[in-house]
This record gives structure tokens, C-alpha cells and sequence, in this order.
């Protein structure tokens, strides 16, 4: 690990992203659409970044050039095609920044730092993994599962909502997911429930799981694994922070993570450096699901 | 003008030997120790880096969430998160000895014995080109920040004066009734040149949750281009009480707000929160500063002060804001 | 939350029989006074209106530009230009007695004299409402403004106490190293009521001309936007320093933004740039509040306040910025 | 007069404005089209406000409801049409509240508060008015030529420049001006010199002047006339200063005025308010033109 101001913390607990892979680009949006009730997808042409990304990375995008809002925001690499040089992002509309966001028209320019962040571990040998989301927030996944296939591996959609039209739309699961399952707290669709209510049985089945979605439900996700027999089961979860930079200077990005299993002692270590996406026994989510989910 | 005109000069010297390439350099705490930096964007366009604030141990900093954004403008409430003076000193000293471009540590304390501590340790490491005391730090034995108080303030840059040879910057708080009072009082304690301006102390307020978005007192330093203005009138205030040279700090993001600082009376600048939303915004500056010297002929940056601070007088007659 | 729940009270109450319908006011110096808007977009809505800083003679005010735009803020240098306060008695106090809505004169001074001279003369005229001192100025007999030193802002308090029996409000300087202290000052020399803040100290400069935009020193008074988070902390400070309600000011142009001043401790607030480019801001934050309050079915806007600044406990541990 | 914050320096100077007048409307910008080089013609569906809209008023128009810029804009109506309801506006592009403006696309709408101001004297009897201009700057002038025609006054249109191109273009000259006189600095259209070294024998044939462009050029104007034989001809100018509000209450668009001759002290008047279109016999051009170009 090279020295950096995040020293004190990153101590063997978790690897953090190679900043020189990173690379400032001038994209144009080619294209906006609608996906599902406020949620958008937004394509840029981008084809130095779109080489690069690998899932759960994400990009700082440069959404204003006058002061409001100040700071990039970001946004995990839904899709990154080599062939046609371009990235795309889902795009929730939350407030100024994806309100600027979703007004661009298709040729507006935007400048784009990525990748950003450490993705998810992708598997050495083919095996099952369960990809679970809560919601719409489905971002990093339709890339991850792409490279995923690519891999030969199988893969079980886990997808849990309080109503059918806040699950992620079917027509949009990526190609190639064997099992989809899915979850309402109403019933209106899939099995009744929350997500976390069935999750067992079907993990049996894997070998892996990587989850997205709102901290809590993660949270969930990991008390119930960690505690059944599946404890050993590798999961990594892609996590939220509010970031100023998404390289590492600011220290804005702090999560609370606990070292692997020997020491208590929360630490800090920084969202955009050894997240994102992080195995969920790194992190110390007593004190990460303290913070308010009205971040600002 | 003379079509042989003299060659332009960036160089700024700050003092004890200290001579910057160009005056443009990076706040401390918006870009690191500079590594990150040097991976993403390069370093050797800059005239200096400030560092994050080190103290004498490692400090794990204030509990999430520590930023927040306000109308053009950020707040922070990072607390102070470094590895301590002794990484600074071993692992990254020896990398920055090898940098085109000077280093100075910014440096905080708990009280006069913790600046001292920290300095000393600093002295003589190679790769350490200077310190930049951070004294708006709560000054435990008193309750209130060093920077707030002239009498405090001197005789915690005395104390560090007597305990180093280093190029000595200290950084002016804002929050007070008279920078100028401050600014002179740490001169003459011996520092070689101040910096001005530190953050603003605000406050931000959700509504759905009826409380200050920052943990604890809900007050965090405010900055970005929302305190430009404040800072351009800072940096004038100092610039007419000190004889040492004076960093302007706050809300620079182009060219051209660099430049203003330098008519405001700065002799250099740091670019701070700027390196966050564009971590090439350093070097746009510099290019863009001397793009602007050679295509107004200066000779040096001092020439673009505005001439009122150079030779008071007519200005002097008593216009007040409202 | 009972279905038969108690009915909603907006009326604040500023003490000395001064109890307005609703916390939203307008800012002295951005709404003349209050002619303009009566004509423009109606002031019946308004909880109060702080007219324009008045003094004893007519002001021609200082020498154009007098404006100043910078992020998500603007610069004024007017100068207090106003017809005196004998043109405020016999002219203005007349019309405004038949408002349904109080009028404060703001009232400026040069020295101690002048601001009791002003406030005697407003004294037992019909259609005054109260006074709120803007002592912001510089005092003449010791060069540094009276909100800037304690004991000088409550001698100028005392003063005028003695002067009056008419609600006192007196508006603090956020230009100061501890507003607290000035709050408990003027609290205790007799002011009914405190509001926060002025403008901030700043300064705009073109490179064109190498100077600053505003004439003399090139200071202007800071407004809007940009200086919320400040003034929305210094208004929590000032909460916790006193007992007598505290009016909020400072970048308020949303019915969200006057909510958060509510969070941060205020009783009422101010809008004040906000009307200059938008004369229905004023109505449309009133309405909007207004609009929060029954959603949330709050009983009063003082349910609003942050816990912690009623009950300080837990938020006391040190968090800082850097 | 109505007692207002200005009451200081207006009390017999000159009127003020009407502010029960003013509107503020939801304004949908229609059309945007180029002019010249850096001059565009913006048009707004506006019909209260086109309906009150006279000559040489101005509206304060809301380019951007985030807070940069932060204050409106001002605009003098160049034409407003009351059988179809729009206004338009003559666009320079300045700085970022132009370019703003600029950048909206039919359909896009603004908050615009108008009339504002105090416009120009229309003739009581018929007559033979000059409208004189330097550059572009002929903001006004359409809609002025308009209800000049109507009232069936004879218009000589007067354009000085430094070079041709910077001319107001030919093809926009308002329909019904029976003369048109051009100053070029260079010679390259019209006759040779700056706009005043000709005007002198012109203005002998009209019975008033109405006069807009840089405060410089209508100093100029102003000095020419008024030294000559022709000082007791009617002039008006539109002269612009930085406005904060644009009705009265900032005190910020302050204009020094000299009393009707015989107060020789200046005093400050609102271009605001008893402006932006005054008598130039009542402007204190001296302290005017002090100030500098570059206003911000
Ligand atoms: C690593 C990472 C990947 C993300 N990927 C996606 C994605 O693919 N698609 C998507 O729709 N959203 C994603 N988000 C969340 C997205 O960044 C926020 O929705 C966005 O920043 C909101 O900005 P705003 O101005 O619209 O909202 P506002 O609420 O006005 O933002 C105010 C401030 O809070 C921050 N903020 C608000 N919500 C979040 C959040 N959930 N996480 C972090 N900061 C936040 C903003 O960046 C800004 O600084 C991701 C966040 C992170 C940290
Ligand atoms: C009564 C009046 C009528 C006007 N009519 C027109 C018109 O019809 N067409 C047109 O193109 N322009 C007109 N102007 C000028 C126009 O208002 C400015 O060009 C515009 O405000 C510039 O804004 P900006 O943000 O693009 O420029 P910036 O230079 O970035 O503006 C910075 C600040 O200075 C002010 N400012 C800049 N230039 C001027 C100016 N010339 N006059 C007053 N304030 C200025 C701005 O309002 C702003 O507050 C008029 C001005 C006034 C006062
Ligand atoms: C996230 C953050 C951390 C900071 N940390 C420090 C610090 O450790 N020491 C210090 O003296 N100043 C620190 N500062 C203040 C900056 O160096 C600078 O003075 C201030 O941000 C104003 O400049 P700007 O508006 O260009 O950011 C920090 C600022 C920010 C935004
Ligand atoms: C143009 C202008 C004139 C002002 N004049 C006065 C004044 O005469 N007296 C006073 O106490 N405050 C004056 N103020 C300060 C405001 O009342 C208010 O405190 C300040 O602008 C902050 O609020 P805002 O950000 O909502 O504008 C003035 C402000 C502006 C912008
Ligand atoms: S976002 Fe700045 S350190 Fe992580
Ligand atoms: S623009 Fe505000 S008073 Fe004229």
C-alpha cells in the first residue's frame, strides 16, 4: 500500500484503488432514457474511461461548471462497452446535482474523472453467485454481470422492494442471469416479504454474493449471513458515502470499518478509496448505519 | 512598452530562502500529503504544497458525515485525520526530497508544547522545505483558538520560532474582529510570511431531520468560491498591517481568481478546495497565470497589485457598506 | 398525534407588547421603506418590516458603483443613504400607521448621541413599531464599530434604553471573533431582542481594472446565498449566549431556508436579498411556512428548534474542523 | 412624487416610475434568433406585460432560479406586441447572465417583472424625432420607432460605429424612418468620423432627440448639443447602470444628477426609478462618466 494521508486507518484491512488508472474525459451524453419512475439511464461517449472501468468502479461527473452545485457527484459504471467507447450511468434524480444530470440533452458535455474506487472481486474460478438488490439500485450490476458471464459464471438475480413497480423493471436484468428472485413487502409480486426473509435457502446455493442497495438493507444483508451457518460466505456490498473528491484528499468519505476480525476497534477508512465495494466483515455497521440516511 | 522588453519573472520568494517556481501553490487539506495527486494529476506544474494538517500522533478524526455542500461553497468537519508527524517524517519525507517542488507541512497543536513537538521533529528532515502553523486550532489550555487571540497567537509562533529554522507560514484564522491585529502580532513574532485565509465557521440545517447535517456542534469550516470575497478583502486588510509576504487563500478555482488575490495584495496563493471537483485545476491555474503575465507584459506578478495598497492615499476617505 | 390536536400558532413574540402574526420579516436596506413594495407585490403577508438605516440628516449615501455581484452573493457599499429621520416621522410613520403590519426604523449613528437623537425623535410616533439598531457603524470617537467591541455596543444599548420605551432589537456584526459575547452584552444592557446578522466584510476586483469594483477601500457588505451556513451558525451561537428571542438573517430566499434559521435557534427571520430579485419572495416563504407547519402539525414554529440547543448535553464532545 | 427611500435626491429632479405598473409573469421564451455578431433577438410570450410595455421601460428578467447569477437582468423592451402577446429583448452577450439567456430554447420559461422604469416622452404633436445610436446598442429603438410611427412623427435614424460591421444592420432598421444617416470611424459605411462630427446640421431639422448606447457616447451627444446653438433641444438618453432590484429599494443603480440648473450640487438619483431614460440636461455627466466601463 503506498503512503497517503489515509494512513492511520487502510493498515492491512483493505487495499486501496490505484489512482493512475484514473483519467479525466470530456464526454458527450449520446444518449438519456427513461427506465423506470425516476430512475434514468444516461450514456456518454467516453472511450478512454469506457476501456478502463470495471464493475463498481464509479466516476466523478462534473455535472455544473459555475459553483452550484460545487462538487462532482458520484456514480458507479452501470455499463462500459470497449467497442463503441462508451460508459453508462443509472441515474436516480435525488436533488440539484441528478436534476442537472438528467436536463442534458444528447451532444452536452460533461467532464468525467474514472475509474474511481476498488470493484467487486470478480471470481478465479466459475462458480453460482447471488447478485442482490434492494429496489431500483441496481447500478453496478447490469456491468458486473456482463464480466461475470463473460467468466462462465452463473448468476441468481435477488431482487426485494416494498411494491412491484419499485422492483427493478424485468425487461432490464441483464442477459444471462439463470434465477431471478424476487421480493415485495405486499406480495404484488415475487414471494411476500422483505428481502432479507428468504435469503437462506437460496444462498445454500452460492458461492459468492455481492449486494447493492441502500446501507440499511446491506447492513441487514450482512447480520443475516454472519450470523447463520453461511458466515464464510463472501460477500461484498458497494456503499454510499457523501464524497468531495472520490481520490482520496478530502477525507470526507470516512466509513467506520473494523479490523479484519482481530481488533474492535473501529477505524477509519475512506469510501472512494477502499470502496466502493468492500467485503462486508470490513466494515463496522453499528456505527455506519448510526449516520442519518438523510445524508444532506 | 519596449520591444526589449525585461524577461518575465514567476519566482516569488517568501523568505529564509524560500523562492517558489511560480506563486501558485495548494491549500493544505485539499490534496493530501500529495500523493494522490501525483497519480492522478502530476505535481511539478506547482510553486509549493501545503500539507494536511499533522499533529504530533496519528488522529482517526471526527465520526461521518464530515462534508457538507452549501451554495457555492463546502463545508468540513474532518477533524483533523493524519497519521502523525512520524509517518510524515519517515514514509513520506523521503518521497517528497526527490519532488520539483517544494513541501511545507502544515501543522497543528493542542497547545504551544504540540506545535513545538511537531516542528522540531520536522527540523532537519530533508524533503520538509518549511512549516505552516495552522493556529486556528482550539487552544486547550485557553478554550479559544490560538488565531483568535493576537497575544496567543505571538507567543505560540515565538515559541516555534525559537525551535526551528525552517521557512515559518502561519495561517490566519478569519473568524476574528481584526485579522490585521493578528497578522501583525505573528510577525513580529517571527514568522516569515502569513497565509490568509483558514475556513468560516457555518452551519448546515436538514429539515427532515431538524438538525445540523455535521456531527456535534453542527458547525463545520466553510469554503469554496462562496468565501472569495471574503477572503479578497482579508488578504487586503493583512496585506496593508505586514511587511512579510502574504498567501492569499480562498475560493480560487481559475485563473483569474488567482489573479485577483495578487491585486488584492497576495505575493502568492493556494487553491484549495478546487482540487476536490478538479484535480487538474491547479495546473489550469498556473498555465492560465502565465499566459495572462506574457500577454500583459509583466515583469513580475507583483505589478498587477492594485496601486492603493502600494501607496495609500486617496482611497483612504470614508466609503461604508450598509 | 391526536386527530383533535391543538390549532397552530404563528404569532412570535418579541417582547415589550411587539408580537408579530407570523416569524417572516423583511431586512432593513432591502425593502426601502416598504413604499416600493406596497406598490409592487403587496406587505400584508409580512410578520414586520425593518425599514432602511435611518440617521438624523439626510444621506446622499457614497459615490456609484454601489453593487457588486459574486457566487451566490452580492457586495452592497450604499452608504446609508436615507432622508433622515424627520422626513421618516412626518412623511413615511403616517402611511405605515394604517399597515396591518409593524414597522421598525433601523437606525444608524455616527456616535452614541446621534443614535439616541434618532431614536428619541421616533419615540411616541404613531405608526413606529419599534427601532433595531444597526450598530455596524463606525464609531467616530474610538474608529472601530460599535458591534465590534462588547462594552462600546452596550454602552450604545444603554443609551438608548434610556431613551425609549419602543421594542429595541439590536443587530449584531457577524465581523467579530465571538458574537456571543456581544449578544450578552447588549441582552444585558437592555435590547428586547437581538438580530443576526449584518453582512460580512468583502471585496470584489476586476482585472481589467486591477482594483477593486466598489469605490474607496474596495469593501462592500457581503449578502445572500452565500453567507447562510455562516450566519445560520452564528445564529446558533447567539441562541445558546442569550435568553431574549433572536431574529435570523442572512441568505434566506426559500420557506426552507427560513425553517433552518428556525432549526438553528431563531425566533424570527429576516429576508433580505432575496427581495431584490424576487419582490414575492417575502409572500412566497410565508406561505410556504406556513404550509411546513400544518404538514408537520407543528403548534407553534418554536417546535422546530434543534433539541440539542434547548437541552446541551451530548453534542458538547469536541468535533472540529480543520 | 410618492415618499420613498430616495426621497432625498429625486424631490424635483424627475418623476418616478409607476411601480403598481409592473407584473411579474411566467414568461415562455418563443424565438431566439441571431441579429448580428454577438447580438440576438429574444422573444417571450408575455402577454400582460406586452400589454403595458412602452418605450424605453425596461424588464428584470430571472435568467437562473439557482443562485448564480444571483440577481435578474436588466432589458429594455425592444418590441412588445400586443395583438400576439410577446415581448422581446435585444441580447448582448456579456458575462453569464447573458450568456444564460442566450442558451434557452423555446419553450423554456422565466420570471419576468415589468415594465420598469421611466421610458420616453413620446411627442404630443407630431414632429421630426432623431433616435441616435452608437454600435449595436438600438435595444429600445424598434419599439420606440413603432409608437413614433403611430403617432405619425417623421424618424431619422442616426448609427455611428467604429467600423461596418459593428453597425446596427441595415435590414433591421424599423420599418417607417424616412432617413438614415451612418458614421463609420473607418469610413467603411457611411460618412467618415465619430457619430458627433456630423450631427450638429442634422439635428438643426428635428424637433428632439432621443439618444442610446455607452455612457460615453451619450456624454458626448450631450455635450455637443447642449454647447451649441441647439442647447434647448429636447434629449433623452437611456443610460444603464448596475441594478440590484430594478424598483427602488437596493439604492444600488445610483446616478448622479444635476438640479434643474440651478442647484449646481450634485445629487444621486435611481436609474431605476427615474431613469432609465432621463433628460440629459438633468444627468450630472462629469460624475457619470468617472466611473469606469468595467463595471464588474
Ligand atoms: C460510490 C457511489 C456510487 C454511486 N452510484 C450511483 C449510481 O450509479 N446511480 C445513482 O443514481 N446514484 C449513485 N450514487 C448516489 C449519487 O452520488 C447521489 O444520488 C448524488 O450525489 C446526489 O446528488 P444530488 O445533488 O442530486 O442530491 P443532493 O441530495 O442535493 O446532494 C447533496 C450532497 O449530498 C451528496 N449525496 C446525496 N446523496 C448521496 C448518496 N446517496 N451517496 C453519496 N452522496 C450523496 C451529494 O453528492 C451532494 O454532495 C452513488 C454514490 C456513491 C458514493
Ligand atoms: C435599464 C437597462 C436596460 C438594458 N437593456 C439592455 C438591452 O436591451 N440589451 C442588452 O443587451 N443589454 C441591456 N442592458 C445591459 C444588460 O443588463 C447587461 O448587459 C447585463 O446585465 C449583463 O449581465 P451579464 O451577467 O451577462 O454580465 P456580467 O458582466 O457578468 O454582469 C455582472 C454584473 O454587472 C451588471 N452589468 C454588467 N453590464 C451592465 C450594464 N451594461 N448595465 C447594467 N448592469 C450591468 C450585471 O447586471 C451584473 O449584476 C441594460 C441595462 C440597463 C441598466
Ligand atoms: C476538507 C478540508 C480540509 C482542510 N484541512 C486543513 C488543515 O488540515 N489545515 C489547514 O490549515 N487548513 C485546512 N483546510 C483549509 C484550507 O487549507 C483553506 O484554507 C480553505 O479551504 C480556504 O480555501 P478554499 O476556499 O480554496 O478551499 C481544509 C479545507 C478543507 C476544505
Ligand atoms: C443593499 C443592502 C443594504 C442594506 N442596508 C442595511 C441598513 O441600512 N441597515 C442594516 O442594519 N442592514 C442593512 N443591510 C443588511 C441586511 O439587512 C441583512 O442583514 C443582510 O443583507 C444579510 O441578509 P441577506 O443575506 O438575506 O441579504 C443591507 C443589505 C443590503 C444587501
Ligand atoms: S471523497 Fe475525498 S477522500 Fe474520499
Ligand atoms: S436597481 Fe435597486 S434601487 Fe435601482
Amino acid at each position: 500500500m503506498s503512503p497517503t494521508a489515509n494512513a492511520t486507518s487502510a493498515k492491512g484491512l483493505a487495499g486501496e484503488s490505484d489512482l493512475g488508472r484514473a483519467i479525466e474525459e470530456l464526454a458527450e451524453c449520446s444518449q438519456l432514457r427513461p427506465l423506470a419512475r425516476n430512475l434514468f439511464e444516461i450514456t456518454f461517449q467516453s472511450p478512454a474511461i469506457a476501456e478502463l472501468a470495471r464493475p463498481g468502479e464509479f466516476a466523478q461527473i462534473w455535472v455544473e461548471r459555475s459553483h452550484i452545485p460545487l462538487l462532482r457527484r458520484p456514480f458507479s459504471f452501470s455499463r462500459a462497452d470497449r467497442r463503441d467507447g462508451t460508459v453508462a450511468f443509472y441515474l436516480g434524480v435525488v436533488g440539484d446535482g441528478s436534476r442537472r444530470l438528467r436536463a442534458l440533452s444528447p451532444g452536452d458535455r460533461v467532464r468525467i474523472l474514472g475509474p474511481l474506487g476498488r470493484g467487486f472481486t470478480l471470481p478465479e474460478t466459475p462458480g453460482r453467485s447471488a447478485l442482490i438488490l434492494g429496489g431500483l439500485g441496481a447500478a453496478p450490476f447490469p456491468l458486473l454481470a456482463e464480466r461475470l458471464r463473460q467468466l462462465g459464471e452463473e448468476v441468481v438475480w435477488v431482487n426485494g422492494a416494498r411494491t412491484a413497480d419499485e422492483l427493478y423493471p424485468d425487461e432490464l436484468i441483464p442477459p444471462g442471469v439463470q434465477e431471478i428472485v424476487q421480493f415485495t413487502e405486499d406480495g404484488s409480486q415475487g414471494s411476500t416479504g422483505r428481502i432479507t426473509a428468504g435469503l437462506l435457502p437460496l444462498l445454500k446455493e452460492v458461492d459468492r454474493v455481492y449486494a447493492c442497495g441502500p446501507n440499511h438493507m446491506l447492513g441487514a444483508v450482512f447480520q443475516l449471513i454472519s450470523s447463520s451457518s453461511l458466515a464464510r460466505l463472501p460477500l461484498e456490498v458497494s456503499i454510499e458515502a457523501p464524497m468531495g473528491c472520490g481520490f482520496g484528499t478530502c477525507l470526507g468519505c470516512a466509513i467506520p470499518l473494523r479490523a479484519d476480525g482481530t481488533n474492535t476497534e473501529p477505524v477509519i477508512g475512506l469510501c472512494c478509496r477502499q470502496g466502493p465495494v468492500l467485503r462486508g466483515s470490513l466494515l463496522d455497521w453499528e456505527q455506519l448505519l448510526l449516520q442519518p440516511a438523510h445524508l444532506a | 512598452m519596449s520591444t526589449l522588453s525585461p524577461p518575465f519573472d514567476a519566482r516569488v520568494d517568501l523568505g529564509r530562502g524560500l523562492v517558489l517556481k511560480n506563486p501558485i501553490a495548494v491549500a493544505s487539506g485539499t490534496f493530501g500529503f500529495g500523493f494522490e495527486a501525483e497519480a492522478l494529476a502530476g505535481i511539478s506544474h506547482l510553486g509549493a504544497i501545503f500539507s494536511k494538517g499533522t499533529t504530533p500522533l496519528a488522529r482517526e478524526g471526527n465520526r461521518p458525515p464530515r462534508i457538507a455542500e452549501t451554495a457555492a461553497g463546502m463545508l468540513n468537519s474532518i477533524g483533523l485525520q493524519n497519521p502523525g508527524v512520524e509517518i510524515v517524517c519517515v514514509d513520506y519525507a523521503p518521497r517528497w526530497a526527490s519532488w520539483p517542488v517544494p513541501v511545507l507541512v502544515n501543522v497543528a497543536g493542542a497547545d504551544i508544547a504540540e506545535y513545538v513537538m511537531v516542528v522540531e521533529r520536522l527540523t532537519g528532515v530533508s524533503g520538509v522545505a518549511g512549516v505552516e502553523l495552522n493556529i486556528s486550532c482550539p487552544n486547550i489550555a485557553h478554550g479559544l483558538d490560538f488565531a483568535t487571540e493576537p497575544a496567543a497567537a505571538a507567543r505560540c509562533v515565538a515559541a516555534v520560532r525559537a525551535a526551528t529554522d525552517l521557512p515559518l507560514v502561519v495561517k490566519l484564522s478569519p473568524n476574528v474582529t481584526d485579522i490585521a491585529e493578528v497578522a501583525r502580532a505573528v510577525e513580529d513574532a517571527g514568522a516569515d510570511a502569513v497565509s490568509a485565509v483558514n475556513t468560516y465557521v457555518g452551519m448546515k440545517i436538514t429539515l427532515p431531520s431538524r438538525r445540523p447535517v455535521l456531527p456535534g456542534m453542527g458547525t463545520g469550516g466553510l469554503s469554496g468560491p462562496a468565501i472569495k470575497p471574503l477572503a479578497l478583502a482579508a488578504v487586503a486588510r493583512v496585506r496593508r498591517a505586514v511587511q512579510v509576504p502574504v498567501i492569499g487563500i480562498g475560493g480560487i478555482a481559475s485563473p483569474g481568481d488567482a489573479l485577483e488575490f495578487l491585486v488584492a495584495g497576495a505575493d502568492a496563493v493556494q487553491v484549495g478546495t478546487a482540487n476536490f471537483n478538479n484535480p487538474h485545476a491547479s495546473r489550469e491555474i498556473v498555465e492560465g497565470c502565465l499566459q495572462y503575465a506574457q500577454q500583459h507584459h509583466l515583469r513580475r506578478f507583483a505589478d498587477l497589485r492594485w496601486q492603493e495598497l502600494e501607496f495609500p492615499g486617496a482611497a483612504e476617505e470614508g466609503m461604508r457598506s450598509d
